[in-house]
């Protein structure tokens, strides 16, 4: 086992970190940017070592002073959170060649599933169901029709070097799918300086579930249940839960075989999330692999009591999983929100600032991970996630009554944060009958939906 | 009025929850003033440093110390490694206490991750005081020299 | 169901039925002396009144203040908390009259097991086993040698009107017993204005281990578990757990259906605690009954995953338990300290005063109750619980981890607490084991036993 | 003036509970000034003020209410409960706005517990404004009349 650990990140994760590395005797070093000197990570961690100015580039992405802090403070892993360096193949193969345990999957398993389009096919490859449609460039109209025959319309349009659904077109007929073809190219180059698109069979309001897995370099891979994170806006979750609302037991142990399978097909290591869509009909398609520790996995914890920062740090150090997929078991509800410092009545911009005065919840059934306290300054060089609430009951009535009774207890001022917004979709009917999908949080405050109607 | 009094003064500060204390005496004014996290505001013929940041591991100093008498400054690590005062175990220290540099001079080498990086000087002045000792490490922007500008 | 209850308490217990009304969908309604208006009770309840002033005499004990409350705001039932008027007959009359429910047993239950020497000659009857000795008043030397022959040395001469160790002496044969009696006459004389003095059998480094029972007006008796309490010092607890570690799985049945027993046979309702004595041997005696929530409620509520407050609220409302024995199951083992603004390092002396800076523990596996927040003031009228940790891991090993790490993080400053005393606690071998007395606080601070040797 | 005699401001300040201290004498002025008040306001050379209770539900003043131009004073509930101005539905109220009352008149009746308190006044003074509705609730230390002391 480990007696030190670096921990290359800030803010909460940072915390949620050292706190499983003292319950377990590991010593820690935290290090951080100039603009985080009274940061908690700081002052919480046994030693810790400032590397650069507040800008990620030149603190927490600046790999050399990362490595050149693991070395002086002679740690023997390193421990990258989410963000930042966490899906680093490169960070990982530096932490490899200097003798530092990186705690997280390899590199080849970082690279394999940081490449999206090759996951997909890979993924497909050993079973697994995708999105029918091209995995590669649709060059023309004619190709475009082609596809379009064979997967059923409605199809959609998305630019190969897109994301957070810019350039995206949805075409529910061939004439849509004419017209649309050349003005997805044109906004695809405008966007991204790269004209290539691509086809796929059109999800219609569709779940984010994701698979929370556990792999140890011994060859076991487990699955500890999934998370609804179908509440989102611009592909930012806001809310996350566990059990979702629409798995039931036979299609929970279904996705889990699933991202068990995908994980086993290429020797994969340590706590990954294995995400899929599932259509109205709870077709289910692999989307994506995250090769990291995740913000939500508290929910997962309080419904496994499982520690996920605690395994990856045993089974960095080579350990056995400690249980077989029959020990796990799935006890209440959870709930996570993310509370972060963003005007929602404002389109979610940002509110960095001094927090004058501060009332965190508490009491049965709440668990807060955060990194603030009264008097502390929220940064605006980083992430405006404050604090994440998680609220753990006998069913998901209860853990959505616990959570709401918390939120009206969160006080953070002058501070504007996302808490009404959660208010909000707490009291909303369909909510809270679990009767949504990722286009919920567009439609509940009338936004308009990321990808245009062709 | 001297540093002693002002010493004890931000005491008292700290010791009773002061968060403003303003003294003027014979054309001379001092006033002092404490945000939640410590001693802010200044004015008047002293400057006094700005306090460190709360946590005892951050130990690098945002401002130059200048006192009443000088306009010395501190030389400060650009990054994270090992300090070294010459270029190889058994070669003399680059600087001395008491030498006077060139802008450009070396000071020093800091190490990370198997590289030497020399660290130069961006002033001419004299070295008034070295702040680490060989071999030893340093953080991003830790204090290492102390230089009178010449 | 009630609409609305009022909470005649104040500090943390009246934060925690807040937090259980909320959860529950019931309005509720604070009272407060002129000390805690700026009480986080007061801003978090949805009406407060002002019933006096900062003396409890003249506020929280000041019955017709509450009663006259409770009437102009319309309630429908009064939660009593703990302390206060919680243990109070003729309160809960008062409340019977005015149509007002109390939120606990009825006033005959709270009579019976008030008086604690009948309750224990009522318990003996049903056949719960009790320290042998004189239940009643030994009137002369004669008598005593007598008494001490047939209970056998050690024996503990106790003052009738006595408590909180004062006017004990503990006899080991009869030369001291004879010695001892007249000077623990005299003594309690001085002390408490009685000479009257009572024999029982000496129980050495007893642990005292109490069970939590729940009872509903139908007849139902449900035993929860037990906590081990023996951490006190003067009869002040100081740290709670459960399971106890000297308690199995048999053992815990015997107690827990020995209370259910006594519960049934006086037709107990609500919450209540048995207390037993657990001599070195393990022999049980039953020593009181509390006929309230008690402050170390949370640890029974992490292990059962039963919300007990919202259990005494539901059992008011004459609902039936909805869970039978066989659905109590118990998961992991949790430890609560109390967190008291008192200087452990000089006698453990009241430090009230404001809170200037204050950071509370968080993550995984910790639940927080507390009403302080920074800039609070803590007032010197009342006790000096400022906070309760709780600690929740699969095992006491786990928790003890958990716990450590909380009390690490745990900053109140410029406040003297009894952090410090916990932290040396949980690195003391022999608690680690879990080998320990109500005698260890004692012994580990190297202070004098309450009971002298006669 | 010397760091003695601000030791003893200091003290003062926290005995007194102030928020700030500005003294100035001969050329000679010190300002001390503490954290955690709503009070910004300073005026003339010495200002005493106690600090406001935070809660929005706090209604009740500590602190007789004095108006620049006047010394009135506040009458407040004695305990929980109805406030009645009259001692039954029919009967005319005890005291009207601009009644001159004597000390130990009946002013007010609480109802507490079925119990029909009678509120008496302990000074002679005017009735300037009467701040409870008949049959409403009040609190402990609510204000009910604002009186003008005769």
């Amino acid at each position: 086992m480990f007696s030190k650990i670096l921990i290359a990140n800030r803010g909460e994760i940072a915390l949620r970190i050292i706190r499983a590395c003292k319950e377990m005797g590991i010593r820690t070093v935290a290090v951080y940017s100039q603009a985080d000197a009274s940061s908690l990570h700081v002052q919480m961690a046994d030693e810790a070592i400032c590397i650069g100015r507040a800008q990620s580039s030149s603190s927490y992405l600046n790999i050399p002073a990362v490595i050149s802090a693991a070395e002086i403070t002679d740690v023997e892993a390193i421990h990258p959170g989410y963000g930042f360096l966490a899906e680093n193949a490169h960070f990982a193969e530096i932490c490899e060649s200097c003798h530092i345990t990186f705690i997280g999957p390899t590199p080849e398993n970082i690279k394999l599933m940081g490449d999206k389009m090759a996951a997909r096919i890979s993924m497909q490859k050993i079973g697994l169901p995708i999105v029918p449609g091209s995995v590669s460039v649709v060059k023309n109209k004619d190709e475009a029709i082609k596809i379009a025959n064979r997967i059923k319309y409605p199809v959609i349009i998305k630019a190969s070097a897109g994301g957070g659904g810019k350039g995206m077109r949805i075409c529910h007929n061939e004439i849509k799918l004419v017209s649309s073809f050349m003005t997805a190219q044109a906004e695809a180059e405008a966007n991204f300086g790269n004209p290539n698109v691509y086809i796929e069979k059109y999800i219609d309001k569709p779940r984010h579930i994701e698979v929370q897995i556990l792999s140890d370099t011994h060859g076991h891979h487990l699955y500890l249940g999934e998370r609804d994170c179908s509440i989102q806006r611009r592909h930012q979750k806001l809310l996350e839960e566990s059990p979702s609302p629409i798995v039931d037991s036979k299609l929970r142990k279904r996705l889990g075989e699933m991202a068990v399978k995908a994980a086993k097909s290429f020797n994969y290591v340590g706590a990954g999330t294995i995400e899929f869509l599932l259509d109205q009909d709870k077709n289910v398609y692999f989307m994506e692999m995250n090769t990291r520790i995740q913000v939500e996995h508290p929910v997962t914890e309080m419904v496994t009591g499982i520690d996920l920062i605690k395994q990856q740090i045993l089974v960095a150090a080579r350990a056995r999983l400690p249980f077989k997929q029959s020990d796990i078991h799935f006890s209440g509800a959870a709930i996570e929100c993310r509370i972060n410092a963003e005007d929602f009545r404002n389109g979610f911009i940002p509110c960095p600032g001094k927090i004058e005065s501060l009332i965190l919840p508490g009491g049965p059934g709440i668990r807060i991970d955060t990194h603030i306290y009264q008097g502390y300054e929220i940064s605006p060089y980083y992430d405006s996630l404050v604090a994440k609430i998680i609220a753990h009951g006998k069913n998901r009535n209860e853990a959505l009554r616990i959570m709401q009774r918390a939120l009206s207890e969160f006080k953070i001022e002058p501070i504007k944060t996302t808490i009404p917004f959660h208010s909000q979709l707490l009291t909303n009917s369909l909510f809270v009958k679990g009767e949504f999908s990722t286009h919920f949080v567009n439609e509940m405050l009338g936004e308009e939906e990321p990808a245009k109607e062709g | 009025m001297n540093i002693k009094e002002i010493k004890e003064m931000i005491s008292l500060m700290n010791e009773n929850g002061l968060v403003e204390l303003e003294v003027e005496k014979d054309g001379m004014r001092i006033r002092l003033k404490k945000t939640a996290s410590g001693i802010e505001g200044v004015s008047g013929p002293i400057v006094i440093e700005r306090q460190a940041m709360q946590s005892a591991k951050a130990s690098f100093a945002s401002e130059p110390v200048k006192e009443a008498s000088s306009k010395n400054v501190e030389i400060k690590a650009p990054m994270v490694g090992t300090f070294y005062r010459a270029p190889a175990p058994e070669a003399p220290p680059y600087v001395e206490i008491g030498q006077v540099i060139e802008a450009g001079q070396v000071l020093c080498i800091i190490e990370a991750m198997k590289l030497m990086n020399e660290i130069k000087s961006e002033i001419k002045g004299r070295i008034v005081e070295i702040l680490v000792e060989n071999a030893e490490p340093v953080e991003f922007g830790q204090s290492m020299f102390i230089v009178e500008p010449l």
